[in-house]
């Protein structure tokens, strides 16, 4: 990066974060704050086309040079321009589609979590350390208390797992967040004097 | 678990099991017991609460993803704060903050649950209730939405501008709302923006933030929460609105058994084979 | 009941659906392939459709009807970013993509400090209070922040009194994750319990039959050609 | 001036502020701090060696979160991995991919692993179709990596960022198909599942401490320590407050009163 781009991207960078930042904490110039705040969304959906040109470009490429996969690719391309073309002329077909394939395919695809987190289970936790078995033990007691089975073998489970996770966890949690939000404010101030420039590529 | 299948099929065998645990509540019924918390039961009071002509707002900030762990819990809420507008005059406004996904949801339920259920018989919509859609921006958005509504929401999902729906013109900020309340997965959002406002506010909330939640719950920041799936389960109960929360529960109690004893017995088993090699060695 | 052919049709799309992304979990396979790139594509469409109303409905519609500069302003950013289309043209984008960041890391800061730092300590409570019960939790809980934040230091080497502290920290951490664990069962769990009634009732059954004959006959040709060779 | 009940706020930022300063340029003058080893870091030239024995490529992600979230500054650390790993792919001559999510993750991937391919010696392995986009949604994503996964099996696979949902379903895949994988976010809701799922795994603020240290210049170490300074404000403020309420006082509440 030139030395002039470095410093471009450095204040088009501190500038509106300075303002939001005095904004904030003197109460001054609020609305002006609150409309900038709501620029970033707009922005990433200004960056969808970025993402049009490359999704439909990587697929087309393959789906034409007929590499190995190419079908798959074929059916990526044309579902996408189906359903794209369906919301703008067919409303109700395009509700048909969200409704019975969009939605269903984004809650099956979510399930492997619940599969997955068997398999994690079985395969990760051994118990080699003293740590690991205080791991498992404030697990199991906490699903005890989590889920009604608990409570139906022992009212004792629901005390246990609330306690386990409302006092030694939950304030384990706590140093855990501050420590974060130290991070936070770091790499903040590290991106006001340039040092951090990874969100434009370096 | 036999040590001569591969991890592979030993995979296979788990997933196996679930599956097979999960569908066996929906073919015969199994009614395990369950019982209903403090938490939910607060939660039920601190909505029946709201004074006469009080305002809510609710933000939905489900996915499709959290729906179907809060969707019926959700349908329960709107039902009960529907019918609370019909008895006592509490006016609603409903937002969405997160992505496009929760103002779908949110428009279905009023359009596929509380108009045909008759629970908005004798309400008008911009005077008892309003839809404000999705307002992108998520956390700068619950910002907006109790500092200055009018700021954030230009105008409500159906495209009408915000100063000719008639109930929002003495609603501004947070001074005019009775009470807070959000669904969705993430809580620390909404808790750097609207914890320490002083109003109620109240959470249904994907069980696997509960453990995050803690800190916001404790000294009142969230007055109260529903625990996930369990939680709508149980104000359904409350409620009497049931649906397939209430239904899942058998289900879940199974998986955690399954988790608890994938947890343990592979490892007492680990546990008793060094056992017995030490006293085997020490013989 | 009766149903209707598209009634029908939906419980037997709805089924297959499940069956062909739930095959990945026996193995990656020509099924799961088709529902993959069914989902980029499909998804594609709905937030590109999702995305382009929103900025039409709050950017467009607003800026046509009143002169609000911030609008024009963010329109103009916005497109700039779509200068990357040509490859030659690089700084213009970087422009907008650190607009865009140093917004988001403003609102993250501050928001850091006053709910994380400032608002995870002013809860802390009394260790002299009337109950003795939550006196001692008040001290485990204020026991368990101070070693878990101070077990996140990286410059001073772990040693002497640091040393007990970050292992105190540690242990507190190892059951914070334990309990973070057990309470992200049920939500996980929904995933799939919601599925189920779509696979044993209707004409779901069906569906879910097909699939366990097409995944026996895989495995029982799969084990005769491991035989043969 | 200041708005009420934010007076202590801005004295923890304005410390901050200076800590972090003061610390930058006292590396800068030469008393540069030494830093204890992240090991999930350490380890990130196995990983990439891995696929180099392996003759695999080398997975990336950075997660669901995007750069318009108040949660940016974690995708900013992620990125910044995402930088150095792409330099360790050009040094052992592996090919990465990087499964994007967003639109404007494109440009900044394609810009980091070209940059990386650069400082690494070989430039001229890079391609612009490392950088794969898959949609700007969760599953579509999950279900590009798990499928991608299963088919390639690259050797390694990680994910540095603002990681949610998707994790889980990416991480379970890998470990199916034998990857090694590290992973690292300081989402804390993910952190127990990435323990136990990875083979190495940056928990709490490590992710932050990593992104620093991979430029190995001595301000940058300097500004670790301005975090540890800050780490002990903190640390103070929670004995002065426990300490205040013991002894009766609200001072500390009345101060951060909103």
């Amino acid at each position: 990066m030139s030395e002039i781009m470095r410093k471009a991207v450095v204040l088009s960078f501190a500038i509106p974060a300075l303002f939001i930042v005095f904004s904030y904490y003197t109460g001054a110039v609020k609305s002006e704050a609150a409309r900038l705040i709501a620029w970033p969304v707009t922005l990433a959906n200004f960056s969808i086309i970025l993402g049009v040109a490359t999704f439909t470009r990587y697929h087309l490429e393959r789906v034409t040079k007929r590499t190995e996969q190419w079908p798959f690719n074929l059916i990526a391309v044309a579902s996408f321009m189906i359903t794209f073309v369906l919301a703008l002329v067919a409303k109700s077909t395009y509700d048909y589609v969200v409704s019975n394939v969009v939605i269903v395919l984004q809650i099956s695809l979510m399930s492997f979590i619940s599969f997955y987190n068997f398999t994690l289970f079985y395969r990760a936790t051994r118990v080699r350390t003293a740590e690991v078995g205080l791991l498992l033990v404030s697990a199991i007691l906490v699903m005890l208390w989590m889920a009604p089975v608990g409570e139906a073998v022992s009212p004792a489970f629901p005390t246990i797992g609330k306690w386990i996770n409302d006092i030694p966890s939950g304030g384990a949690m706590r140093g855990i967040l501050i420590g974060i939000a130290v991070g936070i404010i770091g790499l903040f101030v590290r991106s006001l004097i340039g040092y951090e420039r990874s969100y434009v590529g370096g | 678990m036999s040590p001569k299948l591969s991890p592979l099929n030993q995979d296979r065998l788990i997933f196996i099991v679930y599956i097979l645990l999960i569908a066996l509540p929906s073919l015969l019924v199994v009614g395990l017991p369950l019982p209903v918390t403090s938490l939910a039961k607060s939660f039920h009071s601190t909505i029946e609460g709201v004074r006469d002509r009080g305002v809510v707002l609710w933000v939905t900030d489900q996915t499709f993803g959290t729906w179907v762990e809060l969707g019926s819990g959700e349908i329960a809420i709107y039902k009960h704060l529907f019918s609370l507008a019909q008895r006592r005059g509490i006016r609603l406004v409903f937002a969405t903050t997160y992505n496009a996904d929760g103002a779908v949801l949110s428009a279905s339920i009023v359009q596929d649950h509380i108009i045909p259920g008759g629970f908005a018989k004798g309400l008008k919509y911009g005077e008892n209730w309003v839809q404000l859609g999705w307002l992108p921006g998520w956390e700068a958005s619950l910002r907006g939405l109790v500092t200055d509504i009018h700021k954030v929401a230009r105008a409500d999902y159906f495209g009408t501008p915000i100063e000719k729906i008639p109930m929002m013109k003495d609603i501004t900020s947070v001074k005019d709302i009775d009470l807070l309340g959000h669904s969705g997965y993430y809580i620390d959002e909404y808790g750097r923006q609207w914890g320490g406002l002083g109003k109620p506010w109240v959470v249904s909330i994907s069980a696997t933030t509960v453990a995050m939640a803690k800190p916001w719950f404790e000294k009142g920041i969230v007055t109260t929460y529903l625990n996930g799936q369990r939680g709508c389960a149980e104000y359904e109960a409350l409620t009497g609105y049931r649906g397939l929360a209430t239904s899942a529960m058998d289900a879940q109690s199974l998986g955690h058994l399954l988790a608890i004893a994938i947890l343990i017995v592979p490892n007492a088993l680990y546990l008793a084979r060094k056992g017995l090699r030490r006293s085997n060695s020490t013989r | 009941m009766e149903m209707t052919e598209l009634e029908i049709f939906t419980q037997l799309l709805t089924a297959s659906l499940i069956i062909m992304v739930w095959s990945f979990l026996y193995r990656e396979n020509v099924f799961y392939r088709i529902a993959e790139h069914l989902a980029i594509g499909s998804f594609f469409g709905y937030i590109l459709y999702m995305s382009l109303k929103t900025l039409y409905d709050k950017t467009l519609v607003p800026l046509a009807a009143t002169w609000a500069p911030d609008l024009v302003l963010v329109t103009i950013i916005g497109i700039l970013m779509w200068t990357r289309l040509v490859p030659k043209l690089v700084w213009p984008s970087r422009i907008s993509i650190s607009v865009l960041a140093g917004i988001s890391m403003a609102v993250a800061v501050t928001g850091a400090v006053s709910g994380q730092i400032i608002g995870q300590i002013r809860p802390m409570g009394s260790w002299a209070g009337q109950d003795l019960m939550t006196n001692v939790n008040n001290i485990i809980s204020a026991v368990a922040a101070f070693t878990s934040l101070a077990f996140f230091t990286y410059t001073k080497e772990h040693k002497g009194v640091l040393r007990v502290v970050s292992r105190i920290g540690r242990t507190f951490i190892m059951v914070c994750f334990g309990a973070i664990l057990g309470t992200f069962l049920m939500g996980n769990l929904a995933f799939s319990i919601g599925q189920i009634p779509s696979l044993v009732t209707g004409y779901g059954v069906y569906v879910s039959v097909a699939g366990i004959i097409l995944i026996m006959a895989d495995l029982i040709l799969s084990k005769r050609k491991m035989e043969r060779s | 001036m200041i708005a009420s009940g934010r007076i202590l706020e801005v004295v923890v930022l304005l410390a901050s502020l200076a800590a972090m300063l003061f610390s930058i340029l006292a590396a800068k003058r030469g008393k540069v701090p030494r830093i204890r080893k992240i090991a999930c870091l350490e380890a990130l030239p196995e990983l990439v060696g891995r696929a180099a024995e392996m003759g695999t490529a080398v997975h990336f992600a950075t997660g669901m979160v995007g750069l318009e979230t108040a949660e940016a500054p974690i995708v900013t650390a992620g990125y910044a991995i995402l930088g150095h790993v792409a330099e360790l792919c050009g040094k052992y001559k592996v090919p990465i991919r990087y499964t994007a999510v967003f639109g404007y993750n494109i440009p900044i991937g394609r810009d980091l692993i070209k940059t990386g391919y650069t400082s690494g010696g070989h430039p001229e392995l890079y391609r612009d179709d490392m950088v794969v986009y898959a949609g700007d949604h969760q599953q579509p994503y999950s279900a590009a990596i798990m499928g991608y996964i299963m088919r390639e099996k690259p050797a390694a696979n990680m994910m540095f960022g603002g990681i949610k949902y998707e994790t889980m379903n990416t991480l379970g895949a890998g470990a199916i198909a034998g990857c090694m994988q590290a992973a690292g976010t300081p989402r804390l809701y993910y952190q127990p599942f990435l323990v136990a799922a990875c083979d190495y795994a940056m928990i709490g603020d490590e992710l932050f401490a990593a992104a620093a240290l991979v430029r190995r210049k001595p301000e940058e170490l300097g500004g670790i320590l301005g975090q540890d300074i800050i780490k002990m404000i903190a640390l103070g403020l929670i004995v002065l407050a426990i300490a205040l309420i013991t002894a009766g006082s609200d001072l500390f509440l009345r101060l951060t009163r909103i």
